[in-house]
């Protein structure tokens, strides 16, 4: 039974195509971005400073040792001396840094005299971290000298101009916009739509309008740091397609998350496509820039540490919405949930899985119902996905209280339990795609048959005693070929 | 020889292997669909079946599940 | 979600570097370029550190004959620094201002005709102060991790004691790691101090590679430290030095009012001038009987 | 406030006799109490210090017994969770401190449940031992009355034992506004009164008159808490050493400095602890390394302890150098009114402004300027002068 457990775990994403299940928001960081990129491009890459300092700092921590460990060395180092660097207790945690080093090419195997394989740094990634590091090379693109901004922008105007900025796309993804739009000028550009599209957040619907998909609400659900990066992602797949260079781009935006906030910088002798580049991300909040056509501009928080959104200078939140973000929704045990807010997207995100009872001018009033939340994992939310969330904005009273102390969720834990037992119940099957194979003749037929799927990792359930197996759908085509060979061989 | 077929290999918890023989037996689908009963935790179903099937245990759960609440006053 | 990584990425690490930059200690009067090969191996050092995380903190102080001071940050407005080539802004800026606020010291700094000690325990309590002024300006729920590395090539000297003392327990007590990097002599004080907080005691015998040996031992967090093989801790004596006659004793006699030490029996405390009833080890006799 | 020139001068005078606590507490320009609250702390805090004047005598070798009620008044949730969670957190901060300030000390805690007392750890030197008895005090059925007199009775037996040198003291936790004793208690009282032990008590609900009685005859303090945070203040006061009682004897005491041993960088040989050896549970083991005592050479994991074999008390410098500010607590510093004394803090260099900080504090000695919160950092924790320290020319 065992052997058949380890199997399940692969053949479950074939479950996808059969089962209408809905796909889910994929979010990767900068590392699993980076691994999906192929060789040629990551050697491309790494010819920018700003991109091996983001590459090296995503890197896990073991790894990170061990790059500046050997960033100074001149020759290859001898792998058992690398291995002999960590402690044999964390040996584990150093394979995988080890792996994730090789997987990113900054660094790789050579020979040296003696026959040993050695580790040597991917020169580019060398050469261009140590210029981050130390100094030397071409400065960066954006850092002319400026004269000095005769009406500098503080911070938090550069803040309050960022949040409403991204808070754009936001209310247009939920709707909000839209029909206010005669008042609110500033919409979002097509082109900020068409990265929504793309991106699978949006769709266009029969009656070609766009509305949101699952995505798209997943997509609300992530903290404002994390759904710049998605989306900036997004927009990065798509900027071949625009006449963009992927390492340009991603270099620039790497040197805006490396600047200083409320520091101006310049777009002097940027390339008209990078000048491009910069005035959508003026579009989306990342930059601030007067006019189009002025040579200066500031990066917002948005922009900084874009990779991180735990780096995310705390302060994220423009002043007036300080009370929401802080918390501002109680949850009761008998399932009532109480919003104190008057923001449509929170409503909206609230609305996804309660059922909203009552509206005041600052406070909402729903209910948490099988319904609803069903709903809501329908939708591709996860209970941990909405559980997060309500605790993640919990009123702060609702912290002080003795169960929440003791259990360290502000939540009671009845709704939080109902909750996941509403989405356990919808999990009560697990279905994978597959052949069946029985009425062996013999039982070494059965057993040889067996530990051959086994040995390639497609078995997903076997009987000895009854001879029966089943083998996930891409693997038949493996097993049955190999029965051929041994049924002619064999018999 | 040995025999093949294609389907799907569901695994579950006995009560709800017990519900699935159940509709199968009734033809409450219209039609016989497993394949074979593996053991008191998973069977192999016909692939087409799966949608109908779904939703069916979706009606289930509802008729099964109370209202743990009053809504309004 | 994913709340494991939340509380994990939810911290940042601030190191206080304090330079010895004191003109009497050997390795500068031998050689002075060695000092400045010494600050760029800082520089270099402190920026690694800024490397690992954006959200880590530096800060170095330099310790002087006549004063300590800090070379970065600066206490108010930053230096306006810009790019001059591929180095990342904030490392320039930090390389900026160290060497500047350096050679503003040094050619301000009083004429010094006698050798004098560097008061090094001073200066890590300034960093302390430095410390736990970072500390309660930090956001609710974000976790930070200090430590001081202290980098000398001067003597210690017993008349810091206590000052050293205080500040070892006050580090242990704020969870701040003292690392310690002696350059010229064996420092047995600032060895007791990296051994109650925890920290790695590095004794170099020679300048080259001085920045090597740094990234190498001290360039991991204390946290992270457990998971690559460093250096062993040697063993620290931990013995007491009479108050009497500074020698170190195994067994010894302390006034029950002032806590002073003393190797012979005496009917006076010479610190607090209490006056002894009974003769030394006659409150304990009692007691003995009582064990046995 | 419109009468800035002066008190009203028709104001009666039973209302002058109130301390107008609200007036004290203003509004900052942003409508908020935060500031003037955080104010009033500060203030509380280096009132506190400025009472710590130099102790040359302290009892710096304590016996102390927390005498803790366990009974159904623990139950009230007006100290948040309730007094008894919020009591055990309090307690766990408080031993940790304890030891951490007296090395050389000695804890016990009893538990006064259901008319009884019960003694949950003896004396010891280690705060494990106390952390984990801790644990299981939240278990404790909280039910009916608590003795009073039988825990005093209970602490009393184990601390006429303690040698004469040592400060004997008490320090009792109650929640309950009664005691039920078996006889009276005033010849409790008289007797501890005669054997110098000193009794404090921090009431969670009100003021009692027999705690009260039982404090001004020991020549204890006494204190009803208002919330948690004071509650903490109270509870953290009796982590300094008290002055040291006068008929308190005083002597030299023999102690043993065991350093640990390596014979020529050899590994010393395995040689089992003597403080395990009668631990059941975690049973002593064979290892290398530990301390000696330096006169019958019995082997032990922990510093400080007590020789079990010849009774030696086993401290390292560091133990005792902890104590020493106690006896050389930094001076105080002067308040004055910010007018520019100095750009930045002589410590921390946090920019002083005037919206900010109203005083500086300026050392005597070597008259640097500090923010307030360096102030206290200086007093309470660091225990030592930063500008007096870094300065060549203030030391020749």
């Amino acid at each position: 039974m065992s052997d058949a457990k380890a199997g399940r775990s692969g053949p479950t994403t074939s479950t996808y195509a059969l089962i209408p299940k809905p796909a889910n928001l994929q979010c990767m960081d900068l590392q699993e971005y980076l691994r999906t990129r192929t060789a040629e491009t990551l050697e491309k890459l790494y010819n920018y400073p700003t991109i091996c300092l983001a590459v090296y700092r995503e890197l896990p921590e073991i790894a990170r040792q061990f790059v500046i460990r050997i960033l100074f060395v001149e020759q290859p180092v001898p792998q058992a001396v690398v291995a002999s660097w960590g402690s044999q207790h964390y040996a584990k945690e150093q394979a995988a840094s080890t792996a994730c080093l090789t997987e990113l090419n900054v660094w790789r195997v050579t020979a040296i005299p003696g026959g040993l394989s050695a580790w040597e740094l991917c020169p580019t990634f060398k050469k261009n971290l140590k210029i981050a590091l130390l100094g030397g090379g071409k400065p960066w693109s954006m850092s002319h000298t400026l004269e000095k901004d005769s009406k500098p922008r503080d911070i938090a105007f550069l803040d309050t101009y960022a949040m409403a900025r991204w808070r754009c796309v936001l209310h247009y993804m939920v709707g909000t916009g839209s029909s206010n739009k005669a008042q609110d000028s500033e919409g979002i550009s097509p082109d900020a739509v068409r990265i929504l599209l793309h991106a699978n957040l949006m769709k266009r619907d029969e009656r070609d309008g766009i509305t949101i998909t699952r995505q798209g609400f997943q997509f609300l659900l992530l903290d404002t740091q994390s759904q710049v990066w998605h989306f900036m992602l997004q927009y990065l797949d798509t900027c071949e397609e625009r006449g963009l260079s992927l390492p340009d781009c991603l270099s620039m935006l790497f040197q805006l998350s490396f600047s200083t906030l409320g520091r101006d910088y310049s777009s002097e002798g940027m390339s008209p496509k990078m000048l491009t580049f910069l005035q959508h991300l003026r579009e989306f909040g990342l930059v601030f820039q007067r006019k189009r056509k002025e040579g200066r501009f500031y990066p917002t928080r948005l922009a900084l540490n874009v990779t991180n959104k735990h780096a995310a200078v705390p302060a994220v939140i423009a002043e007036d919405d300080k009370a929401q973000e802080s918390g501002y929704i109680v949850v009761e045990t008998n399932y009532r949930v109480y919003a104190y807010t008057d923001s449509p997207l929170q409503v909206a995100v609230l609305g996804l899985f309660t059922e909203l009872l009552y509206r005041f001018p600052n406070l909402v009033v729903g209910v948490l119902t099988r319904d609803s939340v069903r709903q809501a994992l329908r939708g591709g939310i996860t209970a941990d996905q909405i559980v997060s969330y309500l605790e993640q904005y919990s009123h702060p009273n609702m912290k002080l209280t003795e169960s929440a102390i003791k259990s360290k969720s502000p939540l009671p834990p009845t709704v939080v339990d109902q909750i996941k037992l509403w989405e356990l119940e919808r999990n009560r099957f697990t279905y994978t795609e597959g052949v069946v194979y029985n009425q062996f003749l013999s039982q070494a037929d059965f057993v040889t048959l067996r530990d051959y799927a086994q040995s390639i990792n497609v078995l997903v359930h076997m009987n000895e005693r009854t001879r029966t197996m089943v083998v996930t759908k891409n693997g038949h085509d493996d097993v049955k070929r190999f029965w051929k060979r041994y049924s002619k061989s064999g018999g | 020889m040995v025999n093949v077929m294609k389907g799907v290999f569901v695994e579950c918890d006995p009560a709800m292997k017990q519900f699935l023989l159940h509709l199968d037996e009734t033809l409450a689908l219209g039609r016989k669909f497993i394949i074979q009963d593996l053991d008191e935790n998973h069977l192999f179903i016909s692939t087409d079946i799966v949608e109908t099937l779904q939703a069916r245990v979706d009606d289930l759960m509802d008729r099964i599940s109370f209202p743990l609440h009053e809504k309004d006053p | 979600m994913n709340k494991q990584q939340d509380v994990e990425s939810n911290k940042f690490s601030l190191l206080v570097i304090v330079l010895d930059t004191n003109p009497s200690q050997r390795i500068v009067r031998q050689n002075a370029q060695l000092l400045t090969q010494c600050v760029d191996a800082i520089i270099a050092f402190g920026n690694a550190h800024l490397m690992q995380c954006s959200q880590n903190k530096l800060a170095v102080l330099s310790c002087h004959h006549h004063a300590t001071d800090f070379l970065y940050p600066l206490p108010g407005k930053q230096l306006d620094v810009r790019q001059i080539d591929g180095q990342y802004e904030v490392f320039s800026l930090v390389e900026k201002t160290v060497k500047q606020r350096l050679s503003h010291i040094i050619t301000n700094s009083p004429k010094l005709n006698t050798p004098c000690e560097s008061i090094l325990a001073g200066s890590m309590a300034m960093a302390l102060c430095y410390i736990s002024r970072i500390q309660r300006n930090a956001a609710a729920g974000v976790k930070m991790h200090s430590r001081i590395l202290v980098v000398t090539g001067s003597n210690e000297c017993a008349s810091q004691y206590m000052t050293y003392m205080n500040v070892f327990f006050t580090a242990q007590k704020l969870g701040i790691t003292i690392d310690v990097c002696a350059m010229d002599k064996t420092m047995s004080l600032l060895q007791q101090g990296c051994d109650i907080t925890g920290g790695q005691y590095l004794r170099l015998t020679q300048l080259d590679g001085l920045l090597q040996y740094l990234l190498w031992v001290f360039l991991p967090d204390p946290q992270m430290r457990q998971k690559l093989v460093l250096p062993p801790a040697t063993k620290v004596d931990y013995r007491a030095a009479c108050f009497c006659h500074r020698e170190l004793i195994d067994i010894g006699y302390v006034c029950s009012v002032c806590l002073s030490i003393f190797c012979k029996f005496s009917p006076i405390c010479t610190t607090c001038h209490t006056v002894f009833k009974i003769p030394g080890p006659m409150p304990i006799k009692p007691k003995k009987k009582k064990k046995v | 406030m419109a009468d800035i020139d002066g008190e009203d001068p028709k104001e009666y005078r039973w209302e002058t006799g109130y301390e107008k606590t609200w007036e004290a507490i203003k509004e900052d320009d942003d409508g908020l109490l935060d500031g003037a609250i955080a104010e009033i702390i500060q203030k509380a805090k280096r009132k506190r210090q400025a009472q710590k004047t130099q102790q040359n005598r302290l009892g710096m070798m304590r016996h102390l017994y927390i005498v803790l009620d366990c009974s159904e008044s623990m139950t009230v949730p007006d100290l948040k969770p309730t007094r008894m969670l919020c009591t055990i957190k309090l307690l766990e901060i408080f031993i940790e401190e304890f030891f951490d300030q007296n090395p050389i000390s000695q804890l016990g805690l009893i538990v006064l449940k259901g008319k009884r007392a019960e003694k949950l750890t003896e004396l010891t030197g280690t705060s494990k031992l106390h952390l984990k008895a801790l644990e299981g005090v939240s278990k404790i059925p909280l039910t009916s009355e608590p003795s009073l007199q039988n825990g005093l009775d209970l602490a009393m037996k184990a601390l006429k034992v303690v040698p004469s040198h040592a400060s004997r003291e008490i320090l009792i936790i109650m929640g309950s506004l009664t005691t039920c004793d078996p006889v009276d208690i005033n010849s409790t009282i008289n007797a501890l009164k005669a054997d110098n032990i000193r009794c404090s008590v921090i009431s969670l609900s009100a003021e009692i008159h027999v705690c009260r009685h039982l404090t001004q005859q020991t020549d204890g303090s006494y204190g009803a808490v208002l919330d948690d945070a004071h509650f903490r203040d109270q509870l953290l006061a009796h982590v300094d050493p008290p002055p040291a009682a006068q008929t308190q004897e005083n002597s030299l005491i023999k102690m043993g400095f065991p350093h640990a041993k390596t014979d020529g960088g050899k590994d010393p040989p395995l040689s089992m602890c003597m403080c395990h050896i009668e631990n059941t549970e975690e049973p002593s083991k064979l290892t290398s390394g530990g301390y000696h005592c330096p006169q019958c050479f019995s082997k032990y994991c922990e510093l400080p302890v007590e020789c079990q074999t010849c009774g030696l008390t086993l401290v390292s410098a560091p133990h005792l150098a902890r104590s020493y500010h106690h006896l050389f607590p930094v001076q105080h510093f002067t308040e004055l009114e910010f007018n520019g004394q100095a750009a930045n803090c002589y410590a921390c260099q946090k920019p002083l402004t005037e919206a900010m900080d109203k005083n500086v504090y300026r050392c005597e000695k070597c008259a640097q300027v500090y923010c307030i919160d360096c102030d206290i950092f200086i007093h309470e924790t660091l225990h030592t002068c930063v500008g007096c320290n870094t300065g060549n020319s203030n030391r020749n």
